[in-house]
């Protein structure tokens, strides 16, 4: 019988009618066990119909959290298998999205990536199970949009705008300071009295 | 022979089926034509059994092994638990490719599944599933079953040769090796109710268990301390002899990948597995005639004469026997599996002396009850 | 029947063994694709009938280059390449090179990193150790403690999953501590765990190994000598198995083992020789009972802090120098012999696998032994091919 | 861990005694490695100096690889290192002139470990197998004879192990090339 403490003594009872007793007696027992998990509930999940809750740091399919992200490639750097790639191109401060892109057939999950991220833009999520019939659905893509945004045009011309405004106003203070030292050229000499 | 044996259960004479047919055919045919339409009826109803029973068997079996092993077992085909999973899988083996290796021995390769299936079959006519329900009752029934299943060896050995695949011709080798040890102990493990019921009739040793209102089993009489440690000899031997675990050497499936039949596919791999779940039911169904009263059950004697009366025997023959069948599944998903060498140990130095001495207290016994009782 | 009985003194090159009577030989492909080689092992068998007289293994199937990538990625990156040569143990693998690392870097991890690392790597050990004896049962014949097993150890992937977020190749112990402390509540779903284990573990006692069909297919089977096993560097259960009293975490203490009470379990011919198939099936057993006893002690005496030492980044530029690492994995010794320039790659990542080690010797217990021992000897060296081919 | 390697100092001194050629080093000392390497090393470090920081474990460094054999066998017979955990190389850098064989011996009964390195020149890429010492450098040595290209004197079964048997080239040189394809599966 089974005891957590080591038996103490070895048995090997290899008698005729210990073999006897021992094959009938052990066999008795596994019955046993076997015969009572024969009514117990069993301890599957039916999988596709149930699915078993993942936990709060599960390691599945990344997701990105695109309007944080400042295309450092810090993450594509990290990563051990070089499975991220990412273009975009940049307007100032806004960037210009092409794709950002992760190739599931290389990906390992190993939460490498999320860990330089100077924004804390890519993270894991809890989805994982990647079924598909064609090996090049494996190539996601994590940006949810490509190109400019409405708005980011419309912050790309604001800024333009601002940068215009500041370029004309910079250009008028030049002018007036121009003028103004043009004005003040005969003062000079009070100046330098100074 | 035996003084425990009622006066009122002689054994019944002829064959339901026979007699009915008899009755149901016009007059004047002669007597061959009558065979034919008994034989050609009775393998009908024989291989719908089979074919049924196997099926119902390997749902049954995946499921004890999966609850046995804390999980479902199928359960997406057909609406409850799987029910309709044999059923498909009958299907897909059956539109299957059957493939014959370039390699293989052909003739013997595809001679194999049915050598091993109609042995299988032709073991069943001498099999009682009800009073009169026999297709053949024989003398020799006991004789004629042991004698006929072990043809099955040479089906598996064809099989395990001509697939001309050394796993194969392991298993087929092994099968050769076990199946001749242990068709001793099997055979002298049936001497025990053989001396007691004083009959190799299968059809007469059920109709002597009848009396006590039917629960006048062989484990029951006086001698159940024989009956016992037989009937657990009988069923190890039964278990080897139908290569089921732990003496699934010839298939083996973590040795030899699938044994014998690891070449096979489609309709052919399904012989192989119909004729084990039937050679399954054969040795319970022996056994239950034996031990277990075969169709005799508690209140059967009172409908006697009515039309429930068969129907009833046989339902009681089938459900004793399938749960014999249980226990094999069930020893199946405990133990583990015997090496070749410990299973000629087991049959020879184990199962055989044991039965010598069983035959030997069984003959003292008779003996005895002669003596003191003076039958 | 020819004489089948083991001679454990076999010698080193002598692969044939004289029968009484001989007969052709067959020679037996086993694997690459064999329900019992553990992966894609091939084992080539020469057998005269069911006694086996020859034995050569081929390996290289599941090769993927370990050491030439370590040779490429950075320190850090390495880590997941670890996971996967031991992909039963990984936490044990993580650990063992970051033990390595840092010995190069000179630092070491902070205390309750340490009480964490030994609870996984016990935790893993059991869950191993489980896939072990329930797949060595399957190898017997015997199927359904490989699912009691499996049950088991689902509840220890659980656990894994709850403090790393995943559950086979974890990546989560690293050079200098670990990757994140564990989640609230995880120490007590350990808790459980043990209490359950202790409770579960003798129905796989009492169904597989006291069966007595079992101990007749493991015990005087594939015996493997004292002399054998060092002389063959075996290490782990199988050098146990043979009555060596050798235990890494006993007798070259690393992290906290030095302050817990275990026992090392020792193969003693329970029901047959000393160094059998039974006995190193039985060493693995009672190791998971002793590593359940060191969680618990391992919970009684964590404190709080931190778990990662300061110093240690994301990019590691360990000195110039080389350092040999050795831990005890489920397997054995998984080694890792580093050698460093000072730059952010390694000149060279050796890495030392019980596996292939252990395998070497099974190849010289194969002859004499008969066809379906084969299953038993190589499951009870308990290979993972991932290792082996690294 | 530490405490297995303290005794390497006591192994130096036995052998040294015993005649061999073997020099001990120990963490923070000078590197022994054969003349020009060692400068070509510290230069890696950007020090002009050889006597640089070399951390790690103590080693013992064989000088004379003819000798190796006879060394293995005065270890394990005479200073109880019964196991051979690891046996490799290294190709340190591609530049070299040398091959460094590493061995990480055992002694169980001692609780002992030891490191021993010995240089193999790459123009004549032979040392003897240790196999007929220890039986456990079977494998080792073919997996470093198939990855360096290190030819093993005496060993038994020389074939590859990992690689497939007609890989041209060893992979872990520095120097490696990689194939473009291998029997049409391209490699890139």
């Amino acid at each position: 019988m089974a005891t957590l403490q080591e038996p103490a003594a070895p048995a090997s009872d290899r008698s005729y009618w210990g073999n006897v007793w021992h094959a009938v007696k052990s066999t008795a027992v596994g019955m046993g066990i076997t015969f009572r998990y024969l009514w117990t509930k069993p301890f599957t999940t039916q999988y596709p119909d149930e699915r078993l809750p993942v936990d709060g740091r599960y390691r599945g399919i990344h997701y990105l959290e695109q309007d944080l992200c400042i295309y450092c490639q810090a993450c594509a750097k990290a990563c051990p298998v070089d499975c991220i790639d990412m273009g975009a191109q940049r307007h100032g401060k806004e960037l210009e999205w092409e794709f950002f892109s992760i190739d599931y057939q290389k990906c390992m999950f190993c939460e490498l990536c999320v860990y330089p991220c100077p924004k804390d833009c890519i993270h894991m999520g809890e989805q994982y199970s990647l079924v598909t019939e064609d090996k090049s659905d494996f190539l996601l893509e994590l940006t949810s949009w490509q190109g400019l945004t409405e708005e980011q045009k419309l912050r790309i011309a604001e800024a333009e705008a601002a940068k215009a405004a500041k370029k004309a106003a910079a250009a008028k203070a030049k002018a007036a300071k121009e003028a103004a030292e043009a004005a003040a050229e005969p003062a000079e000499p009070e100046e330098g009295k100074e | 022979m035996s003084a425990a044996l009622p006066p009122a259960a002689a054994a019944p004479q002829g064959n339901g089926l026979t007699e009915l047919l008899g009755g149901l055919l016009p007059d004047g045919l002669p007597f061959w034509a009558l065979a034919l339409t008994g034989a050609v009826v009775s393998f009908a109803i024989i291989f719908a059994f089979i074919a049924v029973l196997a099926m119902f068997a390997t749902w049954l079996e995946r499921k004890v092994a999966g609850h046995i092993q804390v999980r479902y077992g199928p359960m997406r085909t057909g609406a409850w638990h799987g029910w309709a999973q044999a059923l498909a899988d009958g299907v897909k083996l059956l539109i299957k490719e059957d493939l014959v290796l370039t390699s293989a021995d052909k003739p013997l390769f595809k001679l194999a599944p049915m050598v091993v299936l109609s042995t299988a079959l032709a073991a069943f006519v001498a099999l009682p599933f009800g009073p009169n329900a026999i297709v053949a009752d024989l003398d020799l029934g006991i004789y004629f079953i042991i004698a006929i299943s072990s043809i099955t060896t040479f089906g598996v050995i064809m099989a395990g040769w001509g697939s001309n695949n050394k796993w194969s011709l392991y298993g087929a080798m092994r099968e050769a090796a076990q199946v001749a040890s242990y068709e001793i102990p099997l055979g002298l493990s049936l001497m025990m109710p053989v001396m007691y019921f004083g009959s190799l009739s299968l059809n007469h040793a059920g109709a002597m268990q009848s009396g006590w209102y039917g629960m006048h089993w062989y484990v029951f009489s006086d001698a159940f301390w024989i009956a016992i440690p037989s009937f657990a000899l009988f069923f190890t031997a039964a278990l080897a002899e139908t290569k089921r675990a732990p003496f699934d050497l010839p298939e083996s499936e973590s040795e030899l990948v699938a044994g014998f039949h690891t070449e096979y596919s489609g309709i052919r791999f399904a012989f192989f597995f119909m004729e084990e779940y039937a050679a399954m039911y054969l040795m319970s169904a022996v056994g239950t005639a034996l031990w277990f009263g075969a169709w005799n059950f508690p209140g059967l004697s009172l409908l006697e004469g009515t039309v429930l009366h068969a129907p009833l025997a046989v339902a009681a023959f089938v459900t004793k026997s399938l749960l014999l069948v249980f226990v094999m599944m069930w020893v199946r998903w405990t133990v583990p599996r015997i090496r070749i060498d410990q299973v000629m140990a087991l049959g020879y130095k184990y199962l055989t002396p044991l039965c010598l001495l069983m035959i030997l207290l069984a003959a003292s016994w008779e003996w005895v009850k002669a003596i003191a009782f003076g039958a | 029947m020819a004489n089948s009985t083991k001679d454990p003194a076999l010698r080193a090159g002598e692969r044939l063994v004289e029968l009484d009577v001989r007969t052709q030989d067959v020679e037996i492909n086993m694997g690459p694709q064999h329900p019992a080689t553990h992966g894609v092992l091939r084992v080539l068998l020469r057998a005269d009938g069911e006694i086996l007289t020859g034995a050569q293994s081929h390996l290289g199937y599941l090769h993927r280059c370990a050491e030439k990538i370590g040779e490429k990625v950075d320190w850090l990156q390495y880590l997941p390449y670890t996971d996967r040569y031991d992909y039963l143990s990984a936490m044990n693998n993580n650990l063992a090179y970051s033990l390595a690392v840092e010995k190069l870097l000179g630092v070491e991890a902070p205390e309750r990193a340490q009480f964490i690392r030994v609870i996984l790597a016990e935790l893993n050990r059991i869950a191993s150790h489980l896939v072990a004896v329930g797949t060595y049962g399957m190898d017997i014949g015997a199927f359904t403690p490989f699912f009691y097993a499996l049950r088991e150890r689902e509840l220890l992937l659980d656990i894994f999953e709850k403090i790393c977020g995943a559950r086979l190749t974890y990546s989560y112990i690293r050079p200098g501590g670990l990757m994140n402390d564990a989640p609230a509540g995880w120490l007590e779903q350990v808790k459980a765990f043990t209490e359950l284990f202790d409770k579960k573990w003798g129905e796989y006692w009492d169904l597989l190994v006291d069966s007595k069909i079992f101990v007749e297919r493991t015990a005087n089977v594939g015996v493997v000598s004292e002399e054998l096993a060092l002389a063959w560097g075996c290490s782990g259960p199988m050098l146990r198995g043979s009555g060596v009293d050798w235990d890494l975490r006993r007798d070259a203490p690393h992290l906290v083992y030095d302050r817990l009470d275990f026992e090392v379990i020792v193969g003693r011919g329970y029901r047959g020789t000393v160094g059998d198939c039974f006995d190193r099936n039985y060493v693995r057993m009672y190791e998971m009972v002793q590593s359940n006893r060191m969680i618990r002690q391992c919970l009684e005496q964590i404190e709080d802090g931190e778990v990662q030492h300061p110093d240690v980044g994301l990019l590691l530029r360990p000195a110039p120098g080389e350092a040999y690492v050795g831990i005890e994995n489920p397997r054995g010794e998984l080694g890792h012999y580093l050698v460093s320039d000072g730059s952010k790659i390694a000149r060279r990542l050796r890495v030392r696998g019980p596996s292939f080690c252990n395998l070497a010797v099974a190849e010289h217990l194969l002859p004499g032994c008969m066809l379906a021992d084969a299953a038993a000897i190589i499951g009870s060296v308990d290979i993972v091919i991932g290792e082996t081919d690294r | 861990m530490e405490v297995l390697f303290e005794a390497a100092r006591d192994a130096a001194a036995a052998l040294q005694a015993a005649g061999f050629e073997v020099e001990l080093h120990q963490p923070n000392l000078p590197v022994y490695a054969p003349e020009g390497e060692s400068k070509r090393l510290a230069k890696k470090h950007k020090e002009e100096d050889p006597v640089h920081e070399w951390r790690g474990d103590p080693y013992l460094a064989l000088k004379d690889r003819s000798r190796l054999l006879e060394l293995c066998r005065f270890l394990r017979d005479e200073l109880g290192y019964e196991v051979l955990m690891d046996a490799t190389a290294v190709d340190f850098d591609a530049e070299d002139e040398h091959l460094w064989g590493v061995y990480q011996f055992l002694s169980v009964g001692r609780k002992r470990r030891l490191s021993l390195k010995t240089f193999i020149p790459k123009a004549d890429c032979r040392v003897d197998s240790v196999t007929a010492v220890y039986p456990a450098a079977d494998w080792h040595e073919r997996e470093a004879s198939e990855m360096f290209g290190v030819e093993y004197l005496g060993h038994p079964d020389p074939r590859h192990i990992l690689l497939p048997d007609d890989w041209v080239g060893h992979p872990l040189r520095k120097d490696y090339q990689y194939p473009d394809e291998y029997h049409g599966i391209s490699c890139k």
